[in-house]
Parts: C-alpha cells; structure tokens; sequence
C-alpha cells in the first residue's frame, strides 16, 4: 500500500483507454439497458464519445491530468449529444477544473476531482440520489473513496472502493421510479430496470481502477 | 433490421444532402455540420428560428426550414440530441442581426445542449432566446420531474414563431408567440408497432397482434401503458379525453393535427381524423383548421398522435399566414 | 392485422370522410358513392380531370383533386378497380361543358371499369376522352400481355394534364399533354415488406429477414422477383439501371419522384434521393425538379419507387404550374 | 333422364342463391388463390358482389331467366368491381340476352347462353385460352356441355358435365404463365399457381349443377 503513489497524465490516459475499451466492448448491454427505459442509444452515443477521444490519443496522451480530463469533456459534450453528452462533459470538465495544471494527483486530489464532477452533473442535471439517474452512481461511489481515503487507502485502494460502489449504486437503481431523464416519462413502468447512465459511470470507474491495480507501465 | 440505407454511421449526413439536393433552390448544409439552412440565410432584419433534436423524426426539424418557418433545423444522431456545436454553429448562420430563438423540445439531453449552445452564442454577443415544448399530456406534468416531453406540438411552434418573425416580429414578440403556442397546445400519441434504431439494430420494445402502446413518445420508447388493440374510434376517443381534460377547449376554435408516426398509411390517418372531428363537434370544439401527416415521426413506427391547438385571433392570423418549406405548405 | 380502422366495411368512406372533414372548404363526396369532387365542381369552361382506381393508395387518388390536379377522384374498394356507376357519377358532376379527361392505371379492373363509364357517360351526351397510364417498366410491355402496370407516374399525369386544363386547353389538348407524359415517364418499385388487404386479413407475401420483392405494383402483389437486402445505394442503382435502359434520358432535363409505399420513413426516403441524385449526375442527366413523399402507396407496404419523366419546355412549364390540393402543393 | 325437363326463373334463382353461398363459404381460399398472383381481393369482391345480388332477392326471384339473368349482371357491373366485375358482369348479361324473355329454358337454351357469356367475356377481355384466366375455365365447360347436349343429356347431367370440365379447367391453369390479368405482371413467376377467376367459374358453375341434381322444390 502506497499512499503517496500518484496519478500521472501517462497513466490517466491508459485510464482513459481502458475506458474507451470498456465502453467499446459493453456498449451493446448499455443500449440495450436504455431500451426498455428509454430510447435506446445511451451505449451507441458513449462509444462514439469514446472513439472520438481515442482519436486525440496524439494531443492528449503527454499532457498532465488536468488537461486530458478537459480535452475528454470537450470532446465528449461535442460528440455524444443526448443527456449524458452534456453530463459526462461537465463531469469531465469539474473534475478537469479540481485538476488544475499539476503534473500530478494523489488520492485526496483525485477524490476531490470525483467531488466536484459529481457536483457538477447535480447542478446540470438537477437530479438527487434515488431518481434513478448516474447520479445513483456516483454519490455512493464518492462517499466509498473518501472513507477509504479516509482510512489510509491509496489510489488503486480508494479506485477499488469506488468501483464496486458505483456497481452496488447502478444495480439499486433498478427498482427506483425515475424522475429526471427519460425514463421518468414512464413512470411506474420505469420500475424494475437498471438505469443506464449509472451502468456506465460504474464501468468508467471499474476502468479506472484495473489500471490502477496494475504495475505501472514504463 | 430492414431500412433502406448504406452504413449506419452514414445516414444522418446522407438524409440531409437527399434533402438539399431534392431542394437546391431552398436549401443549403452548413460544411461539416448536420445543420440544414435557408439558403438565403442569415435573412437581414429577420429574427433567427432555429430548432433541432435527434434524427428520425423527419421531415422534422429540416423539413420546416424555409418562409414562414425555421431559418435552420440541427439534426443529431438518431433519437440523440444534437451536440452544442452545431447548434452554435446554426445559431451564427441564421443570426440576421435581431437575434435568434432557440425552439427546443423537453428532454433532459435537448434542453442541455441547446442551452450549453445558446450561452456560446451569447458570449460571442448573438442575442439568443428559447423557449421549451412539452405538449404531451400522457406525461405526468410535475416540478420534480423533467416534466412532459415535446412532441407534435412543436411544429405549430414553428409555424407560428415563424409567422411572427418573418412578419418583423422582435425576437421578445417571436419568444411570445411560441409561448402563447406551447401554453395551448396538447398532443398524445399511440404506437401499433415498434421502431427500431439503426446503430442498435433491434425494435424499442415489443408488442403482441393485439397490443398497443399508449401515451408514447417520439423516440421509439414504450408508452405509458400497453393496451389492447381496439377500434379507431375509441382509441381517438381515449386520447381525446386525456387532452381534453388538461385544458377547456369548449367552445374554442382549434387547429387538429393528426400526425403519422412514421409507418402509418394515410388512410388510416383519415380514419382518425374523422373519428376526431366526429368526437370534436360532439364536444362543441370547433376545428378551425386540420392537418393530417407525418409531421412529427419516429422512423417506421405505425401509430398516430392527436394534437389540438386552442385558438385566439392572434394564432389564427399567424397559422393563416403562408409557409413554404419541404413539409409544410400553405399559402 | 394491426389497423387503426373500424369495421373494414367501412374504411373506404370513413377515410373519405375524414378528407373532406379536413378540407372542407375544398372538397365534397358526392352523395352515396366514393368519389370526392372539388367543392367548386363542375368548373365552368375548363374540361374536367377524373382519376381512381382501387383504394389503399392514398394520397392517391382523392388527394389530387384540387386547382391545378384533378376535379373528381373515385375510391374502389381496397385495392379493386371501382366500379363504372360511381365513376359515371364523378363524370357527370364535373363535366363543366368542355367534356372530361379519365386518367386510368393499366390495370385489367381499371380499364374496363372505367371506359364503361366513359361509354355511359358519352351515352348522355358528355364527351369523354380516356388514357391509360403504363409506367413500370418491371413489367416486360408486349402486345400479347396486360402489358405494363400505370404506378406512380400516374401522379405526374395529373399535374400535367391538370396544368394544361387549368389554362384552358381543349380536351384534346389536355388529353395530348397526359399521353406526352405516358409517353415520357417510366417508374421502378421495389418491397422490404409486404402489406395486409383489411378484408383478407394476412399480408400478401412474405419476406425474410434478409429479402427484399423487386419490380413490385401498387397492390401489395409480389415482386417480378426476389432479392437480397442491398445497400439503398445498389438497390436504386438497379433500378436506374432498368429505367434508363427503357428510354434515353441523356443529357436531359428530367423530374424525379421518390415515392414511398407507405409505410417508409422519410429519412429513407432522403437516403435513396441522394443516390439517385447522385447516379443521375454520372449519366448526365439533369434532375429539373425532386418529389420526395408518399405519393402513390400501398397500405403499410415499407419501399418505395423511383419515376422519372423526361421533360421539355412545354412539360416543364405545366410541370411548374401551381396546383393547390391536400397532398400536392405547388405554387 | 329427363330431356324435357327445363329451367324456370324460380329454379334459376335458387342456383343463383346457391352461387352466393358457395362464394361465400369458398371466399376465403379464392381470396388465397389471389395472393400470390395477384391483390387478394377476388373472394371479398365476388363475394360482395353475390351479397348484393342475394339483397335483390324480391325483385328478381320472381322473373323469367333472362330477366334475373340481367338484374345478376348489372348488380354485380356495379358491387364486385376489380376485372372480375365487368368480366361477369357481361358473362352475365350475354347469358341473359341469349335467354331473352322465355319463361324457361331447356338444356340447349342453356348451352347457347353459356357460349354466348364466354364470347363476350372473350371479347371484353381480350384473354385465349391458356393465357391463365376464366376463360380456361369456361372454355372447356362449354365444350363439355355442348357435347353432353349433343350425346342427349338433360340440363342436370348437362351442368354436371359442365362443372367437371370447369374444374379441370381450373386445375389446368396451375401451371400456366399467366399472359392477362393482374397475374401476367409476374411473368413465370405466376407459374405454379391455380387461377383464382377460373376457380370462382367452376365454383360458379358447380353451384348451378348442385341445385340441378335436386329435386325442383314445390
Ligand atoms: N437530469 C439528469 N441528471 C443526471 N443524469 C441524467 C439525467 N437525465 C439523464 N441522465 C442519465 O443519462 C442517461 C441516458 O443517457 P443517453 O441515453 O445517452 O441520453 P438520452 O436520454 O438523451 O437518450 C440516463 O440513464 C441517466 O443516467
Ligand atoms: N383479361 C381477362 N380476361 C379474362 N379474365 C380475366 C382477365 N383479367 C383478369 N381476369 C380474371 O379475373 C381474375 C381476378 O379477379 P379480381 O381479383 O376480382 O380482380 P383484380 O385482378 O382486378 O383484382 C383473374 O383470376 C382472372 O381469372
Ligand atoms: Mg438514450
Ligand atoms: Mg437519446
Ligand atoms: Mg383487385
Ligand atoms: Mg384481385
């Protein structure tokens, strides 16, 4: 247990990529979540979102962690459209913001950075913990790093932790009446499915954290 | 799957250059953008329409782009609302000086990246304004909720907001008039049938013989609630209710849209219609004017919405007033 | 069989209905039959147009009656040819004193149904002049044989023909211009499904998934083969190919319909503009003018057809005209 | 035998109705037989037709053969609509001028007004025999009737000849290419497939024979 390992920009875009590979390879499961509960393209637009950051691979993948989390908000508010566009977009671009321009993160500051972007989509969203959204995700999965945090854990600890929040959050999702987004305008009906935008918040930090628990690279 | 088209991530950009190429004379694709504008815009000393939102729905929003109607139409992927850019984009090719409004439907993903496009704008000092459909009364209608969805009503929106500028209207008067639109107008919509979206390749949801959806929305979602298959009539008579009970038509002149979903023969929609006015005149509501189409669609679903529009002098002078786009006509 | 009908007794005249309930200013039925006039009929001076055929094709026929197009549109049955009395009748009450033109699709039911009227009709003193429209070149055209069906070619015979009517030409005249359309005008059609006869209950043919009906007719009939499911691109291409293989249209100015069989979506339908556009641009020829709708359909069939009519100066002056009806605007 | 024996209005008739009800039970597998050459519509408009003529009940039970023989024709020119209505329809009404206004007709009487509707059928709709269409199926009744007249046969054994021939007629078209009709426009394809005008013929024809073999009622 390392608690004074950090997060660098090489590291966060191999973060970035498994992501991209997660997204690319659950896309299919997401949309078919937003199907019953909404228009079926939540997996369709992230993965096009996710590709379009590969493509930055070039510009992106030397630069500080600050940086990179901006240039993958922008890039995801100006290719996924829908909802989740404009909410991982201002996720990403909090975070990007808590970020700042060091060369590097430890856990407190990428905890931080996880606060803010929670607290950013809120805002955007307006949606609260229980109205079945990716807000389900990630309030339990901030509130799991910083009691990790809290109890000494480092970066792939606190990632660890976080993970299998956000997982535990989206599948509680599942009997919750939706409020906010699409699902809401079934109502009842929206019962009984899991919500698709706290599916992929759970696989974007599962990402994170494989790469973390694994050796450095280089 | 069947459809007619070439590879999925391509239909989008090749719908809208059929577009332009069936109407040279009228139209124009902003480069790189899904963003379809008159080709006479920006149209100096007019106020800006533009609108927008997922594919799929056509001939809305592009089909509405021209005299009397929306100076653009933004086009996202489909059943996915477009990206600001674009958007911005749109809002610098039609801006002619008096500012532009914004016409968005309700859905979370709209709202957000129309109004995320609309403060790019303002920073660059375009005046902007806009103004949010949500006709559709099989919603629940709440503060807690992202409240009902925008649906056929908006191409009433766009008719009269278009009316109103192309007449000189300022932009506070074009934003007045959509909204005296959106304070009168209802829809709700039913489905016989499924769509299904190109890239996930299989139908939203799944209906047996003698099932329908009620209370749907425009983007292949299921309804509110799964019914039985029933006749025309009382399944107009059953979205009448619900319309007519959200707010008094009686004795109100209405404009009635009767509006294909995609996948519905005409002859059906006349069905309807009849059964609709029949119920109307019963109800003592006097249908001014009545359009029967697909204006508002979901790919190839079969099923139909309602939409009424309660009438003052004021709208009816601005729905008389010509329009000459692909998909609207009168003059 | 997911309809949104009554009973399927009477869909005919409570579609019939439903027009006129949406037009009312425009249009009347005649009283006891299905035929829908212009509500000004007869027009005094001018020869009368009167269309019809089997129903299930809407717009087509009634959709057409207005300025400009037809004065009388007659409803068969679903899919069957009227009978003579109810065209004799539309005869009779839009002959204004110049005699009247009858537009008939070369269908077997059709032609004779229809020159039985025009035979009664002459019988009380109308001159009736008669032309029997043959556009689909799926259909090998031979002496021996029905020869070739009359599809959505027919809807530019009404423009044409109502166009040169409207500026006064004689009936022969009128009649000369239909006939230099029939001449000129050629249309392809194909299937990605099939579509359901109300009163037969089951679709007329069936599909796999991957199957397509090539060189189908307006009846819901098959193809005069099957295919595999292509890319829109190769799909018109080969029906280009066969169109114009049938006439030369190099170098010339031609119209283009893409009709939809009803149940297509219009984003397809922009998808197949484009490559028609586009292979039209590689054989030089020149698209003067674009339709692109559901013009002349089949019930819920999902396809469509491409027509093109080779134009000159006298067609593309009546092609320009204005007409004024329910599904066909122009001004 | 009874080679005297003749048909009067009030047996007419009830072959007339009979034609009804076989038409209506049969409607179904013409309209069938009309798929997969043609519109499926033969059965609902022969059918419609019948139910018209079946309404006239009152006006024509009563009259001599070329009297109800005419009100057939003209009801079904004005209800079945399609090529089959004008096609029976002058069957119908060349049968009824070739009855004239006897009061009855014998075995040749009939046979002559069974000539007489196919030739204008023939005329009307310019179809030969073989091009896969009605006139196949009366072509070789008419022959067989002739001859079952000349071998001395009586009206029922007359229209028995008839319905058999009419029905192997029928068959026959099966493997036809259709050259008229709607059928033609599927060129070989319409090979393969049993004409639904030449079986609507026979069944036509069958009805006449049935009542023909019965008992004349009162
Ligand atoms: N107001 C909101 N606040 C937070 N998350 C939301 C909100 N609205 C929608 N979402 C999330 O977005 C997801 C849907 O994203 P997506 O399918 O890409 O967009 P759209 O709903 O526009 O099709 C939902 O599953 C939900 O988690
Ligand atoms: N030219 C013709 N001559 C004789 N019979 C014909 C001709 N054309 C069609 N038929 C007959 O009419 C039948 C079809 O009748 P129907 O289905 O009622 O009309 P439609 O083809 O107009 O739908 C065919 O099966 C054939 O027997
Ligand atoms: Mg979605
Ligand atoms: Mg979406
Ligand atoms: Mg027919
Ligand atoms: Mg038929």
């Amino acid at each position: 247990m390392d608690t004074a390992e950090r997060l660098d920009g090489a590291r966060l875009w191999r973060m970035v990529e498994r992501m991209a590979a997660r997204v690319a390879e659950r896309r299919a499961e997401l949309t078919e979540l937003d199907q019953p509960i909404g228009d079926g393209d939540h997996g369709i637009n992230l993965h096009r979102g996710f590709q379009a950051v590969l493509a930055k691979r070039e510009a992106l993948s030397g630069q500080a962690p600050g940086a990179i989390l901006k240039g993958v908000a922008m890039t995801l508010l100006s290719t996924v459209g829908g909802a989740s566009g404009p909410l991982y977009g201002t996720f990403f671009l909090r975070m990007a913001a808590a970020a700042g321009d060091a060369p590097s993160l430890d856990a407190a500051g990428l905890v931080r950075a996880f606060e803010a972007g929670l607290a950013g989509v809120k805002e955007r969203g307006k949606a609260e913990p229980g109205d079945k959204t990716m807000v389900d995700a990630w309030t339990p999965a901030v509130a799991a790093m910083r009691e990790r945090l809290a109890a000494g854990g480092g970066l792939a600890e606190v990632l660890a932790a976080g993970a299998a929040a956000a997982e535990a959050g989206a599948q509680a999702t599942r009997p919750m009446v939706a409020r906010r987004g699409r699902a809401s305008y079934l109502g009842e009906r929206s019962a009984g499915h899991q919500d698709p935008g706290a599916t992929s918040s759970a696989i974007i930090l599962r990402a994170m954290s494989e790469v973390a628990a694994e050796a450095p690279a280089s | 799957m069947k459809k007619l088209i070439n590879a999925v991530e391509d239909i989008v950009p090749e719908m809208l250059e059929g577009l332009v190429r069936a109407h040279p004379d009228r139209l124009r694709k902003l480069e790189g953008h899904n963003v379809i504008v008159r080709k006479d815009a920006p149209v100096k000393g007019k106020v800006g329409l533009v609108s927008g939102g997922g594919s799929g729905h056509e001939p809305a929003h592009a089909g509405y782009v021209g005299p009397g109607m929306l100076d653009a139409g933004v086009a996202g992927e489909v059943f996915t609302s477009p990206t600001p850019d674009p958007v911005f984009e749109a809002v610098k090719a039609v801006d002619g000086g008096r500012g532009v409004l914004l016409v968005i439907k309700n859905y979370t993903g709209d709202v957000m990246n129309f109004q995320l496009a609309g403060e790019m704008a303002a920073a660059e000092g375009i005046e902007v304004a806009s103004v949010v459909v949500n006709d559709d009364v099989a919603v629940q209608d709440s503060l807690y909720t992202t409240g009902r969805r925008g649906v056929a009503g908006t191409v009433f929106v766009h008719k009269i907001a278009g009316a109103r500028a192309a007449a000189g209207g300022s932009l506070q008067e074009v934003k007045q008039a959509a909204e005296h639109v959106i304070a009168n107008v209802r829809s709700m919509g039913m489905a016989l049938s499924p769509c299904t979206v190109p890239a996930a390749g299989k139908p939203g949801f799944e209906l047996g013989e003698d099932e329908i959806e009620i209370g749907i929305g425009i983007h292949g979602e299921p309804g509110v609630q799964k019914g039985k298959l029933m006749p025309a009539d009382a399944i107009v008579d059953m979205m009448l209710d619900r319309i007519l009970a959200d707010i008094d038509y009686t004795g109100r002149e209405t404009a009635l849209m009767v509006n294909g979903m995609g996948a519905t023969p005409l002859m059906e929609l006349y069905v309807t219609t009849r059964a609709a006015h029949r119920r109307l005149d019963r109800e003592g509501v006097r249908v001014y004017r009545t359009y029967v189409g697909n204006y508002m669609t979901s790919l190839e679903m079969a099923g139909f919405s309602l939409t009424l529009l309660r009438l003052d002098d004021d709208l009816k002078k601005l729905l008389d007033a010509p329009a000459d786009t692909p998909a609207f006509k009168q003059s």
